[in-house]
């Protein structure tokens, strides 16, 4: 199997992200499936950012212990390193900044020569990786040519001096594969709500899920979609309230933070039953934490914020493709169930950069809210069997639309009667089970590996690629529960039949599913925790298993 | 439609007393002028907060969003957006507006979002019986605070100034016959408007008398003139005992908030196809 | 068993709390415990409102479902109540304002006759039910002179007339027992803070603990204790942070709403180890829900506010000495610890009226704060055993403070280091240990009821008392863990060992404390759950278990 | 103690020709001024909140809480009622202080609570990449809105004077020399003090040209006259191209907040005592 990693590295604002991104290009023209990681402090300029990417034949979403070639614009990238590097790791460094072992690209000298501008000296050394991978020349212009259109002509020809400047080492073999579109996890998820019929996105940027506003407020630019950056994160969510009530499928994006200034308005979401959708990206936390590091510690917050009892979706996609189908469908089901849902998802999902797979767009049935009987004034909050009220947005010609944060009666009118009470907790305890009915044909639990074998890794969220790398290499099976809640466990209890042993594998330290699978009475046998803020490598998932075998 | 099926059948709860009915008729009157103009009663939106003053969410039978505490403003913000054809106003109180939400009233003026708040201004929580709002006068002995606050008010129509509100007014429970039409006008004003009312709390805060003796109705002033309402609104601190006027103290067109995002719409696209550009791009 | 209930309604704003608070006084002075419930909608006057007082020779802490006398201020307290009376109870009414079966009392006659002002209504009422149950007029005389020495003359006049208007139809011996002091739980909790060092209480009024904000703002009137309203909720957990920080012992109230605007300080709390303590009352939700009436509903909630994982205490105690005693405790652990603490009551407790029983008041350990070493800079996050690091409070000659919301090192500088962020994340695994230990010996488990039955009540908060009275009448057991974090499960486990079936009585719709249990692998048979916002009565309770049986 | 030692060994990772070196730099002079002055170093205490300003909690070696986005004067508050004695000062962000927190801002100036509160204005929100915040000029292209804002700035020291501040100046990054000294003013006067630093982000918001070419100190301008401050503070409007005063624009001395809530502590009684007497009472 062709498995090549390439770690580009240097100072904060130099544009590390988007050379790394070019790389990803490369190995993606090239047939190859691509996963990119991107590393970097919470500071804008100074601190040391890199990227990894890794180039497989296989699908890929996690980074090796090692990489293979390094892409060094500055010294601190091949000092930091070491420990990444293998014996033949090769070294490709701007001269003019780095001195070692290695191929030095007299970039300033090319530069010079061609009269380009410094912010060209990362399209040199791409060159120069192409050059010394074997990546024909022809790849970098096409990629040139789409990726970074303005000043086409002279980022050529300092690649093109890039490229001649070293000696090949790797042979990077074309693959014949039409190349995918590369996205973040953020422009999946904005891509899924777009699919899902996404009217409004409000918030108030917070890493790791700024970028999907960035992305957004982009695509608004030109399509009717309402994008608000309001002034905190209250704001945000009551707007939200305001959009969906007057008939708008709307989504916001936080994080924790920002996060626990909406449990309010999402508690009243669980009994104005307004449909609200929240993108929550976690970090490593708790508080402000590592605010650029990655995290899987919220996973009961979520299940459980703000006050009183009410049902929520809660999915945790694994990976691009996921986040991608569980966005339009978490829009969907938001209205079509009424009820708050929480797109569940963390820094290694929402930065990393990895091919957006086919069939990511679901099927999303019709809305099938109930229609008001004809006749008699609109009641917001009728009560029926499913749980589900006939949702009217103003203007209703001679009906009123009242919708209440206090206990209601069916028209929306606040009432302090106990039986009232009992009626509505029950209409909402319904609507639970509507909701877990229709994720329940969606297959809410994925499984992967290889069936009937004795040990199952169980993951969510964003470790599910490398879980699936190492269940592969292992020989073993996967399982993950990509909605939380409603907690399909009679689907979990399922996939996991048969199993003798469930290794739980989570970022963070108390094991938050194997909690949740306890409540349950789904046993797992043992957990492997990671929680420095960075995500599982291959080979570090594979040493940490054996530990617990 | 009557103006008598403007009322719901929900029980009443305001003390005896109240100016919240002031308010209530007021508003009523107000809701029913714009009907009369060809305002589809359908097309008009109340949000509430949470307090005495709230209930009007229950109490009137036009579309309501009763919030949660302080959260009025964002939501009729987002309702506007959401349908620029809807007449969105808020009814929230003073604890509400002033002190758990003040940001939200304050990006409200600054935005220009197209939207009418009328500040149920009891100075008083009333709903939990009795505490000290920021336009409580300085020594307000309530019950968090039964030695008196050490806190003077502030103004809000000087706030409301500063912070870009295109309409300002000022009216209160114990002139109803200048109530209603004061919330005629913010209603019909284009951009946000702001009617601070003082209302008569009967139960916690009964200032009838202060209000009877020192209000007089504005006249002869230009709302027009910046400086000249920020003077007029300086007249009265809500804390020492001098002239309190009554009326508009101000008025501007601006460009409105919501209009603007409906301008950028350009694309003609399918969903679809647009996505599908978007991933052409990333290849 | 003596066991009398006695209604007292009339409209909002007429002093039903007042006069239900008089009629427990006089059972108190009698010589019998008390229980008085307050039921009043969420509005200021003109609505209907009501107390029960019950009065027994043993330790009450609910209703009964039916009342033995109706002291009916207006016409709606006996049309409302009929599901309450039973074939003997008596009606003593207002004869100006209502009409019916029973005694009338021509209070505006005596009124007139005294030149009493209407308020004085209901103490001659109060007179009234002394005379109609054989409470000797001394004892009404000794509760005015206590309770309501304003216009004391005319009060006992009017009362006096109450008492000779009306016939004796119970007779209440007089028990020989001290009275004890009568608090609301509120009120309890105040003095449990104050007990463990109380220096500061910040709030925004909210039900059902705004009544604690205004004990304590009395409180301070005459004794040095700050207390401030201020503007939010937000403003409120800050201002306790900076009080904290700078050595003030500090708590702050709310309830479900107010406090998810507090989670994101909360969850700084968690990292920056600032002791931050929230009374929290539990209320009818979701969202405004039911503001006046009662819930057991955010428990979970309280349990994973917050972004990220760190340790935090959760206490709800059962009844007001409970609520004394822990309150205490929790202000004490809270700074020993430095962690966020949760005392976690309900509309029940705080606005519930009992006696405050002998041993409130715990003994509390001298704070064991590690020294700092001496020499060198302090390190306000030094790495220790225990978890638990110096705390010192500025001003310290010579070093600086440095409190963080980002990971840090253990001088308070930020970090973005994984190898730091696994070390401080350790420090908080092990401060939750630690936090273990020390509630471990404070009995975190309350057992009541016959040792050995087959069956035992599993509860937790407010329903304490019902379920006590229940498992003595029934014969069964009961088990109350008054810790909730850290969870106790070796004592609850050893508390329900023996039982063949354990029964979770609890005021929710999801039988939250079963879903805790769960987890912890201990097995609840059967729920009884209530979510009408009304507390269980001890008959409705019997009733239930009865089906699950 | 030198200078020197006033920094922490905390790696500065501010870009090169931030503004945020330069009221490091003021601020850590003013800081030593205090302590020439006989403060004790150990008595002052920094709040920040977070963005790239807030890094100053690192790198300052003296008593810091680094505490939530937004969320830096509430903190304060409670550090100064806790001990009158310490000297507090918050080092908050435009996004921080005008947009997410902007109510305690305006609250802290109300209560006229006895801390110092420097803004580093770069009328950008640096550390999340480069959006507009409340001071952003109109039509601000940032991250969030690269069609340009549809909203107009607020004026700062309008809000300020318009909330009951006591102390109000604006300083800027250009003009290093001057802040010192606004900022050792801020530091020693009683009451809120609120100093609006125009600091230059190298990134996202450079306008160096600007503040240079219309920046002018203030002079001749009494800062005991309100209306005169006030008129002062709308010469520019954050948005258009007027002169750009620096300098102390309104000073007046109130009643300090925190201190009312010391002379209220009247009884000696022991803790007990006091519990066991409420006790009493309620037998
Ligand atoms: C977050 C939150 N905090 C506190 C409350 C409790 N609460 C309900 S109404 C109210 C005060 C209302 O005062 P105001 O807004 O002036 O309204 P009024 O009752 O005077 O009309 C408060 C504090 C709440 N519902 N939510
Ligand atoms: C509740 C919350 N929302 C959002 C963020 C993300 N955040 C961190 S810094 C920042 C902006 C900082 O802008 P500003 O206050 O102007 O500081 P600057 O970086 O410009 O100094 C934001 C939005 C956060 N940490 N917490
Ligand atoms: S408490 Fe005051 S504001 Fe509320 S209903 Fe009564 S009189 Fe009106
Ligand atoms: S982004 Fe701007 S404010 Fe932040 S460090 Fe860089 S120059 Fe300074
Ligand atoms: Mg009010
Ligand atoms: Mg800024």
């Amino acid at each position: 199997m062709a498995d090549l990693s390439v770690l580009t590295g240097g100072r904060a604002g130099d544009g590390i992200n988007s050379a790394g991104l070019l790389v990803s290009h490369l190995f993606n023209r090239m047939g190859y499936s691509t996963y990119m990681y991107f590393d970097y402090p919470s500071l804008i300029k100074g601190g040391h950012n890199f990227t990894i990417t890794r180039a497989a034949d296989t699908p890929i979403g996690a980074c090796r212990e090692r990489v293979d070639v390094v892409l060094a614009l500055n010294q601190d990238t091949i000092d930091l390193h070491r420990d990444l590097m293998h014996d033949r790791t090769v070294v490709i460094f701007n001269s003019g900044k780095a001195a070692g072992d290695g191929q030095g690209v007299p970039v300033q000298d090319i530069l010079k020569e061609e009269q380009a501008p410094a912010v060209m000296g990362n399209s040199c050394m791409i060159g120069a990786l192409a050059g010394a991978t074997g990546i024909p020349f022809t790849v970098v212009e096409e990629v040139f040519r789409k990726q970074i259109p303005r000043g086409l002509g002279k980022n050529l020809a300092v690649a093109r001096k890039g490229f001649a400047s070293v000696k090949q080492v790797h042979r990077v073999e074309p693959r014949g594969q039409e190349p995918f579109p590369l996205l973040s996890g953020n422009e999946a998820i904005g891509l899924g709500l777009l699919h899902g019929g996404l009217d409004a996105y409000v918030a108030y940027p917070m890493t790791p899920t700024s970028n999907l506003l960035h992305f957004l407020a982009g695509v608004a630019e030109d399509y009717p979609l309402t994008v608000v950056h309001p002034e905190n994160e209250i704001s945000v969510i009551l707007m939200a309230h305001g959009l969906a009530y007057a008939g708008k499928r709307t989504a916001v994006g936080t994080s924790g933070g920002g996060f626990c200034l909406m449990t309010e308005s999402f508690s009243m979401a669980g009994t104005n039953e307004v449909p609200v959708v929240v993108v929550m990206g976690q970090r490593t936390g708790p508080s402000t934490g590592l605010p650029t590091y990655t995290g899987q510690s919220d996973l009961h917050f979520m299940l459980h914020a703000g006050q009183g009892e009410f049902p929520r979706l809660v999915v945790a996609p694994g990976d691009i493709t996921q986040a991608c189908t569980w966005s339009a469908r978490a829009l969907s089901l938001a209205w079509s169930c009424q009820v708050p849902a929480i797109i569940l998802v963390d820094k290694t999902l929402c930065e990393g950069i990895t091919p957006l797979l086919e069939g990511a767009f679901p099927h999303l049935p019709e809305g099938e809210c109930p229609a008001a009987p004809p006749g008699g004034p609109y009641r917001r909050y009728a009560i029926t069997d499913s749980g589900i009220s006939p949702m009217l947005h103003p203007p209703v010609p001679g009906s009123a639309v009242k919708v209440n944060s206090y206990i209601h009666d069916e028209a929306g009118i606040t009432t302090e009667r106990g039986d009232v009470t009992v009626l509505l907790t029950g209409k909402r305890l319904r609507k639970g089970e509507t909701l877990r009915r229709e994720t329940g044909v969606m297959d809410p639990v994925v499984s992967f590996g290889r069936d009937g074998a004795a040990t199952t890794l169980l993951c969510w969220g964003s470790t599910l690629p490398v879980c699936r790398e190492v269940a592969g290499r292992l020989g073993i099976r996967g399982v993950q529960p990509v909605v939380l809640s409603p907690f399909p466990y009679e689907q979990l209890k399922a996939a996991l039949s048969g199993t003798e042993r469930v290794i739980a594998v989570e970022e963070n330290a108390l094991g938050q599913l194997r909690m949740l699978c306890a409540r349950h009475d789904i046993a797992v046998d043992a957990a492997v925790l990671k929680f420095d803020g960075r995500p599982f490598a291959v080979e570090e998932l594979e040493r940490r298993l054996a530990e617990v075998a | 439609m009557s103006p008598q099926t403007l009322i719901t059948d929900a029980r009443n709860t305001w003390c005896p007393g109240c100016g919240n009915f002031t308010i209530q008729f007021a508003l009523r009157n107000a809701i029913q002028k714009l009907v009369d103009e060809g305002v589809p009663l359908e097309n008009i939106v109340l949000v509430t907060g949470i307090g005495c003053h709230a209930k009007m969410a229950d109490y009137l039978n036009i579309n309501s969003f009763y919030s949660i505490h302080g959260r009025t403003i964002p939501v009729a913000t987002g309702i506007k957006l959401a349908n620029p054809d809807l007449t969105v106003l808020c009814c929230a109180g003073d604890g509400d507006a002033y002190a758990e939400g003040l940001d939200h009233l304050i990006f409200a003026a600054k935005r220009n979002s197209d939207i009418t708040v009328i500040i149920h201004n009891n100075r008083v929580y009333g709903l939990t019986t009795g505490q000290y709002t920021p336009t409580s006068p300085l020594g307000f002995r309530g019950r968090s605070t039964p030695g008196g606050t050490v806190e003077a008010p502030f103004n809000p129509l000087s706030l409301m100034l500063t912070s870009g509100a295109g309409f300002i007014a000022r009216g209160t429970t114990r002139r109803m016959k200048e109530l209603g039409p004061l919330i005629s006008q913010g209603l019909m004003h284009r951009g946000f408007a702001f009617i601070d009312v003082l209302q008569i709390c009967a139960s916690y805060f009964n200032v009838s008398e202060l209000y009877d003796r020192q209000g007089y109705t504005l006249s002869g002033h230009d709302p027009a003139d910046f400086e000249a309402a920020c003077r007029k609104a300086e007249e009265w601190d809500y804390n020492t005992d001098s002239p309190i006027a009554f009326g508009l103290f101000y008025r501007e067109e601006k460009p409105v908030f919501e209009e603007q995002f409906a301008h950028r719409r350009v694309s003609v696209a399918g969903r679809e196809e647009q996505i599908a550009k978007i991933l052409d791009a990333k290849r």
